[in-house]
């Protein structure tokens, strides 16, 4: 194995990204879905990070930084629906969240 | 950079997160999830990220990862409830044939379009609190005071959904 | 560039978002102070702020632009600004709806108002930002609160539902958004769309990217494929959110994306972007018409036909990517406007005609209501007939304009296809017509009277008369329609 | 009063009024029917102003035009000539009339009914008397609603059926002109750099033929589905029979002769060789309307649908005298199209009347009128002849000069059409027999009350024109002939400056919207034109191939 | 020469037919009606008036010299568009004289008759305006300066004839009569106007289109032979319509359904005459074209003799009449098929006093019986009703052609002419139809000696419930009957033949100017002499024919006449004297008698082939398929497929949000291929 590049960061973050994007599509239980989503924003911030070092400058850092704080944001807000959901309805699998259809 | 470094905390980011999307209860996803994200921490301090890799380990491991396990312990998933949640194989299929599809596509595009330009040299304190800090109270103080905004709207909406009460 | 300057009036251009953001926090303080004890007269206390941010994106727009103080990250321009007065507009009418509706289902909270505006500040942001951080945040302070207030009926599960939903599209297309926007960065090593975007737009990274970002715009804009969310959110969100989100929601999308899309010209000459466009206006349109064409429940009908809409304002930008003409940009402003009088006013209608406890969000629930409100029926009916676009509306013009601009540059084909769409659309709007005129009463209405929505209901009915009837001044004293949409466009940065 | 303001005002009169009575409370039913009543009376006294100062040349006679929507070349500009008068006249003459007949048969939403009857006649006025494209558009469209609340609101059982089928129809037809209306004034544009839907200008442009197929087509259907032309046809059966007398009336009176007008005064002087192009196809489709609408309605056993069909083939008449490219095809027509308004609008009335006192419009219910309610059956007798052409009352002019023209221009065509009135006879006077004549069978005819005073009023002043402009045509047709040749000159190939194509879309520049070009000759008329037109009038034929086709397709 | 007095003339009868129209209206609801007395003055008086001035034009007309002999008044224009001018002009000349003098005049009669024919009926004031509108009809169709305002008038008697056939409409089979006339006049109408368009745009090829008499006639020249046979026939369809030829003669039978004195007045006299008018008027346009003289003349002649054959058959009085007149006109049109259209128009004069004559004897018969019209049920009338009986016979040798009475000259003319008539295409045809001709005069008398015998003579057959009733009509009946006889009995010697010296043929000189320019210009053309053997001014034969024709002259003159006696006598015979022979006959024929009994059922044969399958046609296939099932459905398929798609779009909005989430990705997958292009 050679030297490593940014154009292997981008691999990986792309990797890790739809890694995240299977599961979104595939998990039924929203708390997983949203952890997936997680996964998604950190292949994300990934990716600015290598590039922020490729180019040497700083934007991507601070980038990644905010979308640190909103990825908490999201997941507060997200948890907090799920809470609400489940007060409500007893569950958190998504297929019985249908009820809106057609 | 260090390749032995790169590759081991690359698989491991690559495993661990597949358990996050493969186990079956949330709980061992959130762990899976933890492991994932500090093992990111780790390659974000090999980008030369000192601060950020700090604020992963806190925020994400230390806080977000927390909230969610509380969460689940909150609504303590039964067991039931979680057999359920296995994956039918068809959806897996086509949603890993759709990730595929878009990932590949991506990379087809991308792979080798263009030489990588060699990394430019970046100042020693590159990535330091200090030198963040430059940035976001110079340059980016209006999105820094935005972000604040949306910190508020967060826990304003959280409270508003999930509070007990009436 | 450097440190904003921050002396002197150089927040001018941010006032609107100031006055919207900050009367937000004030009213987070107002409701903690007032505690849960008694209910506020909440609409009072919450219009004056959508109203001042609308006088003072108007005022700014007249006394002409101030310096561009935070240069990419809010831009200051007539462009953003008319933008800002359509969502300030909406906002505002939004405030004026909600009460009544609360009322009607028991959940008045100040949070609601708060996160309300936020959401609006948010959208101003979003439109004229061009700077990839302030653009992300733009869209998260858009979207966040709007997750919420989708879920804000906590006890209803459709809302809840709504919420969810909502959130979880969200957040997966905003993160597709971001890491189209980490790839753009990666091209070019800059997070300054304008700067990134005629760096190297040759860079295939830079055109995934850039795919990835307007992918997250389409799916604020709710077009197909990224409409899917619409008819279940827009379905399920409290009526007076959704009328919200059906036109706020939809000019700050388009603004931002017509923004997007202008900065991207170079980029765009080497993509088959308008093609591209095309098909997405094409599919969008028949898309939402045919779903909508045997829709019972009206809120449904009205999310497929938003979605529409957003197939015929879509055709506008085609016409705009392919030839950079910005008349084209002028119709869709034009159409962004009325559009959100006519949604705004439909609504308001839904929610005076809902009753405590039960909606009626059935068409067949208007059966013969157009004898027993007419004024309500006959204002109902010029949004149902502006929608569907005929004259003298303002729906009939905006299609004109845009589809007149469309075929100035030879997408004759794809105006054909529109036609034929609104044809089709007429059938279903009609269908309400059918109900309110047409068949026999079925069952008792209570009816609450609000002075303030009807007041707003006046007011949109009015107004899509007017600047669909009178866009240009022929009488001395009225202000020129269609010449403010164009001088609007003079500035776009 | 000046020509504009008398035109302004006869055009918005209606709607201003319609305004003022959403202020009055529902219930005072008996206000709305004389106010309407008054208003409607007015605005045709109103309208008879017109009459006056018809020019020789053809011209406008009467015409105001301001900016509307500079921005986009859009002006609020009316005008009234030879061709547009007597359709004002027929609408504002029969609107009164209808209102007049509906005090008994509208009973309930009164006011509303009223409003939308003024709303309508503003439509359908502007319509007419309209000479911007873009103005004309919103017309078109504006008289669609009201019709549509008409059919639905006051209808019979189907009466949803019928009016969505109405509105669909015309719609979908009308967009497709709206973007032919766009592509015209950009054409426009791309010669002379002006950018305007001026009628009058539009007239000068030289379209290059392929385009002008398409233009004509997409106007040539919206037209032909007013007609409504005959495989277009089929919206016109059920919204006449569903509607309410007054909307019967109105449509059969008024609104079929939309189509045929536009084909008058846009789709065949703007498109002159698509117009040729299309002739062949057109007349076939007019000769069948003909034929097959008197057979279809030969066996209609529902007397609303029996006239309906009758109107399809009459309508086909006027098609073929418009096709028929001569002047007395073009006279015929337009005279056909009045008297069919007066003639048919007096069947409707007459069912109307029946319909009161029974409540069924089956044929077979009916029988022995003549003995209880000789009145009516003596009006019956003379608008059923006036209807089938008999010489000496108004339908006779315009089918002899409309047969006439089209044998001139196709001999094949000519001798078909004749055939109708054969038809027209057999199906008019079967009704008649079957309606009027023969013993009393049904009990319930034998206490049916004749005309009242009402009905009377309402019939007579009718007969009394269909008398008139059977016996003394010649003022009208004078009146008309000379717009009509000017038309006509235009519609004459020969006559058209040929040669040069237009220049391919030009990149728009806003030059000046709106605003006339110092350079352009006097709209729509240069004296080598119009010589050119007088010179071949009476002689122009299509090309034998052409006719043969065009009757044997 | 244009003079101010002709509208009067047309005027008179149109305000008596308005004044009684509105008193008919006026008191409809009341059972007694209008005043009879006032209507019955108004009704005869306009007639009479019209009269007068006709007489006052005729004798204006007579003090000119024959080239000059025509008057003229323009109203107004009535219609006038481009190069087409159509005014409302009357014009007076020796045709339009000589029609217009019999028309007021036997109309009038007919006026004072029905007074009392029709004195206890409900709708009197009603009958008197459709008469009168009839006679306004008529008198324009006869003066009317131009094609237009023939066809005006034309239209207006068909439709009078319409009403008054079915004036007592609660009889269906009445109404139905009335409309079959109407519609078969139409088919007849159909015709008329493509004949006008046919020459009108003969002419404006020609430069100068028109469709006033005069200027027609003054320009014949330009119309091509093809064109003016294509035009020639189309009037003749439009003749044989309105006068009752084959193939549509089959309305007037059934137009007996009226009441008697319009049988009279319209379908004997006057109305089914204006076929003939028109074939004279436009003689010069027949002139031009031998082949369509040929087929008039064939098409007369045949009906001549089919007619006279099913009046043999009949035992209606008025039927017989009917078809009697249908055979009496086809004799006219083989006038004008021969190119003698002045016989023609001669006998048309003639015939209108006879037949008239007759049928208002028939109806003074019906009268008598209260309404009975069965000649099997009459007999021995003639000591009942003396008056009635003896003008009948009047009639009736007059008919039969019995000199000196005027069917004889009339009659006699037109076989005359017949004979000696040449036909360059089919030089046997003349003869031919002499034959046929005389044939059915020989019928003509046969049956009419049968009416008469079985009606007047032998024993009565009347039952017992009418022949209480039984009484010679009122005076203003009978007056009428007394006029008309002398009337048929002298009118004839207008028109005696040149060879008999009595002053020669006036009538024909009377019309020749008009008819003249025809000969002049088509006429030698063609190889149809106009003129053979006539020995008036301006012509020009030499003396050897001339003496050949008189003596071919005399002997078919004494042969018609003998047998016309023959015929008489035979029919004297088998029905008075030997009433058991004609049954017999009828016994042996069986299907041939019965066929011809039930005219030929022509009528049957076109409702089987016309009538049935257009209605059936139209209401199986054009309604119930073509619109209904394909044309509607073509539409509502487009609704419906439409509601489909918007169906199957539901179906993808599952709800589960993970779905959406894929098509989103999907979306992202499509833009990335897009670009990756």
């Amino acid at each position: 194995m050679g030297e490593i590049t940014t154009e292997h960061f981008t691999w990986l973050s792309i990797a890790l990204f739809f890694l995240g994007a299977l599961g979104v599509l595939v998990r039924r239980n929203a708390i997983t879905v949203l952890m997936c989503v997680e996964l998604m924003l950190n292949a994300v911030n990934l990716a600015l990070l290598a590039y922020a070092r490729q180019w040497g400058n700083m934007e991507g850092q601070v980038l990644a930084f905010f979308v640190i704080a909103i990825a908490a944001v999201e997941a507060a807000i997200g948890l907090a629906i799920v809470v609400a959901i489940f007060r409500l309805r007893q569950t958190t699998n998504l297929d019985d969240l249908s009820i809106l259809n057609e | 950079m260090n390749p032995i470094v790169f590759w081991s905390l690359a698989l491991t980011s690559l495993v661990s997160g597949a358990f996050v999307v493969g186990k079956r209860s949330p709980m061992a996803s959130a762990l899976a999830l933890a492991i994932c994200l500090t093992a990111l921490a780790g390659l974000f301090a090999a980008l030369s990220a000192p601060f950020l890799f700090i604020i992963q380990i806190l925020v994400y491991t230390g806080a977000v990862v927390v909230l969610i396990v509380f969460v689940i312990m909150l609504l303590d998933l039964r067991e039931a409830d979680l057999r359920a949640q296995s994956i039918q194989r068809g959806k897996l299929l086509f949603s890993a044939l759709v990730c595929l599809l878009a990932g590949g596509l991506m990379l087809l595009r991308i792979a080798g379009a263009r030489p990588a330009p060699p990394p430019a040299a970046i100042p020693p304190d590159f990535g330091t609190v200090e030198n963040l800090a430059d940035i976001v109270f110079t340059r980016y103080v209006l999105p820094f005071e935005i972000v604040s905004l949306i910190l508020l709207v967060g826990i304003l909406g959280a409270v508003v959904i999930a509070k007990r009460g009436e | 560039m450097n440190t904003p300057d921050l002396s002197g009036d150089a927040l001018a251009p941010l006032w609107p978002f100031l006055l919207l953001s900050v009367g937000g926090l004030l009213l987070v303080l107002i409701d903690t102070i007032a505690g849960r004890k008694r209910t506020l007269p909440w609409t009072w206390i919450a219009a004056p702020i959508p109203l001042l941010a609308l006088l003072a994106q108007i005022a700014r727009w007249s006394s002409g632009l101030g310096p561009n103080v935070f240069g990419p990250q809010f831009v200051e321009d007539s462009f953003g600004a008319f933008i800002g007065i359509v969502v300030t507009v909406a906002t505002l009418f939004s405030v004026l709806l909600s009460e009544t509706y609360l009322r009607k289902v028991g959940r008045l909270r100040g949070e609601y108002y708060s996160l309300l505006l936020f959401s609006a500040s948010g959208m101003l942001l979003f439109a004229s930002s061009t700077e990839l951080l302030t653009l992300f945040l733009g869209l998260e302070l858009l979207s966040i609160p709007l997750y919420v207030l989708s879920g804000f009926l906590r006890k209803d599960e459709r809302s809840l539902e709504a919420g969810l939903k909502y959130f979880l599209l969200g957040a997966f297309s905003s993160a597709v958004f971001l890491f189209g926007g980490a790839l753009v960065y990666g091209a070019t090593g800059t997070t300054d769309l304008a700067a990134a975007l005629s760096l190297a737009p040759s860079d295939p990274l830079l055109q995934v990217g850039y795919v990835l970002l307007l992918s997250g715009f389409l799916f604020k804009a709710a077009t197909v494929p990224f409409h899917m969310w619409a008819p279940d959110v827009y379905e399920g969100a409290p009526t007076a959110v959704t009328a919200f989100m059906a036109t706020a929601v939809k000019a700050a999308a388009f603004g931002a994306l017509a923004r997007v899309l202008f900065l991207a010209a170079p980029v765009n000459a080497l993509l088959p972007a308008p093609e591209f466009l095309w098909w997405i206006a094409v599919l969008t349109m028949t898309v939402g018409n045919l779903a909508a064409l045997t829709q019972s429940n009206v809120k449904r009908m009205m999310a497929y036909s938003s979605i529409a809409h957003a197939g015929y304002m879509l055709i506008g930008l085609v016409a705009f990517t392919a030839s950079g003409d910005r008349e084209a940009l002028s119709a869709v402003l034009y159409y962004l406007l009325a559009y959100t009088l006519m949604n705004i006013g439909a609504f308001g209608v839904v929610i005076l005609w809902g009753e405590r406890g039960e909606e009626r969000l059935e068409i067949s629930d208007y059966a013969g209501l157009g004898w027993r409100t007419p004024g309500l029926a006959l204002a109902m009916s010029v949004f149902m007939i502006s929608l569907a676009g005929l004259p003298p509306t303002a729906g009939f013009l905006g299609k004109y304009v845009l589809f007149q601009n469309a075929i100035e540059h030879g997408f004759v084909s794809l105006v054909v296809i529109a036609v034929l769409n609104s044809a089709l659309s007429v059938y279903y709007y009609l269908r309400v017509l059918v109900a309110l005129y047409m068949r026999p009463a079925e069952r008792e209405l209570v009816l609450e009277r609000s002075t303030v929505v009807a007041g707003v209901v006046t007011v949109c009915a009015l107004g899509l008369i007017w600047i669909g009837s009178a866009p240009d001044s022929i009488l001395p004293g009225v202000p020129a329609f269609m010449g403010w949409v164009k001088e609007s466009l003079f500035t776009l940065r | 009063m000046d020509s504009a303001a008398l035109l302004s005002l006869i055009v918005f009169l209606p709607t201003i009024a319609a305004l003022g009575f959403l202020a009055v409370p529902r219930d005072r039913e008996g206000f709305f029917r004389t106010a309407t009543l008054v208003v409607t009376g007015v605005v045709f006294l109103l309208s008879l102003g017109l009459l006056s100062g018809v020019r020789a040349d053809g011209g406008f006679h009467a015409s105001v035009k301001l900016p509307w929507i500079p921005g986009l070349g859009i002006d609020y500009s009316l005008g009234v000539d030879g061709i547009s008068l007597f359709l004002v006249l027929l609408t504002t003459f029969l609107t009164p009339l209808v209102i007049l007949a509906s005090t008994k048969s509208i009973h309930e939403r009164v006011k509303e009914f009223h409003i939308l009857m003024l709303v309508l006649q503003t439509g359908m006025l502007g319509t007419f008397l309209a000479l911007d494209l873009f103005l004309f558009y919103i017309f078109w469209e504006v008289m669609l609603i009201p019709m549509y609340l008409l059919i639905g609101v006051w209808g019979g059982k189907r009466r949803i059926y019928a009016a969505v089928k109405f509105v669909l129809y015309t719609i979908v037809g009308s967009l497709l002109m709206l973007v032919a209306i766009v592509c015209l004034y950009f054409d426009h544009h791309a010669q002379t750099g002006v950018f305007t839907f001026d009628l009058l200008q539009l007239y000068g442009t030289i379209i290059d033929p392929s385009r002008q197929l398409w233009y004509f087509a997409a106007f040539a259907l919206a037209f032909a589905i007013k007609v409504p032309l005959f495989p277009l046809h089929t919206w016109l059966p059920d919204a006449h029979v569903e509607a309410p007398t007054a909307g019967s009336v109105i449509l059969a009176g008024v609104l079929l002769k939309m189509g045929t007008y536009g084909f008058l005064r846009l789709a065949l002087p703007l498109f002159p060789e698509a117009a040729h192009t299309f002739q062949p196809l057109l007349l076939t489709l007019a000769v069948i309307g003909v034929l097959y609408g008197a057979l279809v309605a030969m066996v209609q056993t529902d007397i609303k649908k029996l006239v309906a069909y009758s109107s399809v083939s009459h309508l086909a008449y006027c098609m073929l005298g418009l096709f028929s490219f001569g002047l007395p095809g073009f006279s015929g027509s337009l005279y056909q199209m009045i008297s069919h308004g007066l003639s048919t609008g007096a069947l409707f009335l007459l069912v109307g009347v029946v319909y009161e006192r029974r409540h069924t419009r089956e044929i077979s219910e009916y029988g022995g009128l003549a003995q209880t309610m000789p009145w009516f059956s003596f009006v019956f007798i003379f608008v059923t002849l006036s209807s089938i052409g008999l010489p000496g009352l108004n339908g006779f002019v315009g089918e002899f000069l409309v047969l006439l023209g089209i044998f001139e221009a196709n001999r094949l065509a000519g001798v078909l059409a004749s055939f109708g009135v054969v038809l027209g006879a057999v199906y008019m006077l079967w009704l008649a027999k079957r309606f009027l004549f023969g013993p009393v069978t049904n009990e319930a005819n034998r206490r049916i009350p004749d005309l009242t005073r009402r009905e009377v009023a309402v019939l007579a002043p009718i007969l009394v024109l269909i008398v008139v402009m059977g016996v003394r045509p010649q003022p009208f047709l004078k009146m008309m002939e000379p717009s009509l040749q000017r038309t006509l000159s235009r519609v004459a190939p020969s006559s058209r400056p040929s040669g040069e194509l237009p220049p391919g879309r030009s990149a728009p520049g806003r030059s000046a919207p709106g605003a006339p070009a110092p350079g352009q000759p006097a709209p729509g008329s240069p004296p080598s034109r119009e010589s050119g037109g007088e010179g071949d009038m009476g002689l122009f034929e299509p090309s034998s191939i052409d006719s043969l086709r065009g009757a044997s397709l | 020469m244009r003079v101010e007095y002709l509208w009067l003339i047309p005027f008179f009868p149109l305000l008596g037919a308005i004044l009684n129209g509105a008193m008919a209206l006026s008191r409809a609801h009341r059972p007694e009606g209008p005043s009879r007395a006032l209507s019955a003055w108004i009704a005869c008086l306009m007639p009479a008036a019209s009269f007068v001035v006709a007489v006052i034009g005729f004798l204006a007309l007579r003090d000119l010299t024959p080239e000059a002999r025509f008057l003229t008044q323009e109203l107004y224009s009535w219609i006038e568009v481009g190069s087409l001018r159509i005014p409302l002009g009357f014009l007076l000349d020796p045709l339009s004289a000589a029609m217009l003098l019999f028309v007021t005049g036997i109309g009038f009669l007919i006026h004072v008759y029905s007074v009392g024919y029709m004195s206890h009926d409900r709708g009197f004031a009603r009958y008197f305006a459709y008469l009168n509108l009839f006679m306004f009809s008529m008198i324009t169709l006869v003066l009317g300066d131009n094609l237009v305002l023939l066809f005006v008038g034309w239209e207006g008697v068909g439709l009078c004839s319409y009403l008054l056939i079915g004036f007592w409409h609660e009889d269906p089979a009445k109404a139905a009569a009335g409309m079959k006339a109407f519609v078969m006049n139409r088919i007849g109408d159909f015709g008329f106007l493509l004949g006008m368009f046919v020459l009108y745009w003969a002419f404006v090829q020609q430069g100068h289109g028109t469709l006033i008499f005069r200027e027609m006639q003054a320009q014949a020249h330009l119309i091509g032979p093809g064109v003016a046979t294509a035009a020639a026939l189309l009037f003749f369809l439009g003749a044989t319509g309105k006068s009752a030829q084959i193939p549509l003669y089959t309305w007037l039978p059934d137009a007996m359904a009226g009441p008697t004195p319009v049988s009279a007045l319209i379908h004997a006299a006057t109305m089914v005459t204006s076929g003939i008018y028109l074939a004279v008027r436009m003689n010069w346009l027949f002139a031009l074209s031998p082949d369509a003289l040929t087929v008039v003349a064939c098409v007369g002649a045949a009906t001549a003799l089919v007619a006279a054959t099913i009046g043999l058959t009949q035992f209606d009085i008025k039927k017989v009449l009917a078809y009697s007149t249908v055979s009496q006109l086809g004799f006219m049109f083989l006038g004008v098929g021969v190119g003698a259209p002045a016989a023609g128009l001669f006998h048309v004069v003639t015939h209108a006093f006879f037949k008239a004559l007759m049928f208002l004897g028939a109806g003074s018969v019906i009268h008598a019986l209260s309404g009975e019209q069965d000649i099997r049920k009459m007999g021995g009338l003639a000591k009942k009703i003396p008056i009635t009986t003896r003008t009948f016979l009047v009639g009736w040798l007059a008919i039969c052609g019995i000199f000196p009475f005027a069917g004889f000259f009339s009659k006699d003319e037109i076989l005359y002419r017949t004979f000696i008539a040449e036909n360059a295409a089919y030089p046997w045809l003349p003869k031919l139809l002499w034959g046929v001709a005389f044939l059915a005069a020989g019928l003509t008398a046969l049956y009419m000696t049968r009416l008469v015998a079985l009606t007047f003579f032998g024993k009565s057959r009347v039952d017992e419930h009418a022949a209480h009733h039984l009484h010679e009509s009122p005076r203003s009946m009978t007056t009428p009957l007394i006029l008309l006889a002398l009337g048929s009995a002298l009118i004839g010697f207008i028109g005696t033949p040149a060879v008999m010296g009595l002053g020669g043929n006036r009538f024909e000189a009377w019309l020749a100017p008009v008819l003249e320019t025809a000969g002049a210009h088509g006429g030698d053309a063609h190889a149809v002499d106009t003129h053979a053997g006539d020995s008036h001014a301006g012509d020009s034969h030499a003396g050897v024919e001339h003496a050949d024709h008189a003596a071919l002259e005399w002997t078919l003159m004494a042969a018609s006449l003998g047998w016309s006696l023959l015929a008489m006598l035979l029919g004297w015979n088998l029905y008075l004297k030997r009433p058991e022979v004609p049954v017999r006959v009828a016994q042996s024929l069986g299907g041939l008698y019965r066929l011809v009994r039930d005219k030929y059922r022509v009528d049957e044969l076109y409702d089987a082939i016309a009538v049935r399958p257009t209605v059936a046609f139209s209401r199986r296939v054009l309604f119930s398929v073509v619109d209904v099932r394909i044309v509607d459905m073509l539409v509502n398929a487009v609704g419906m497929v439409s509601k489909l798609g918007s169906y199957a779009l539901r179906f993808f909005q599952t709800g589960y949000v993970q779905a959406y989430a894929f098509v989103i990705l999907l979306g992202v997958a499509a833009m990335v291929y897009q670009l990756s292009r």
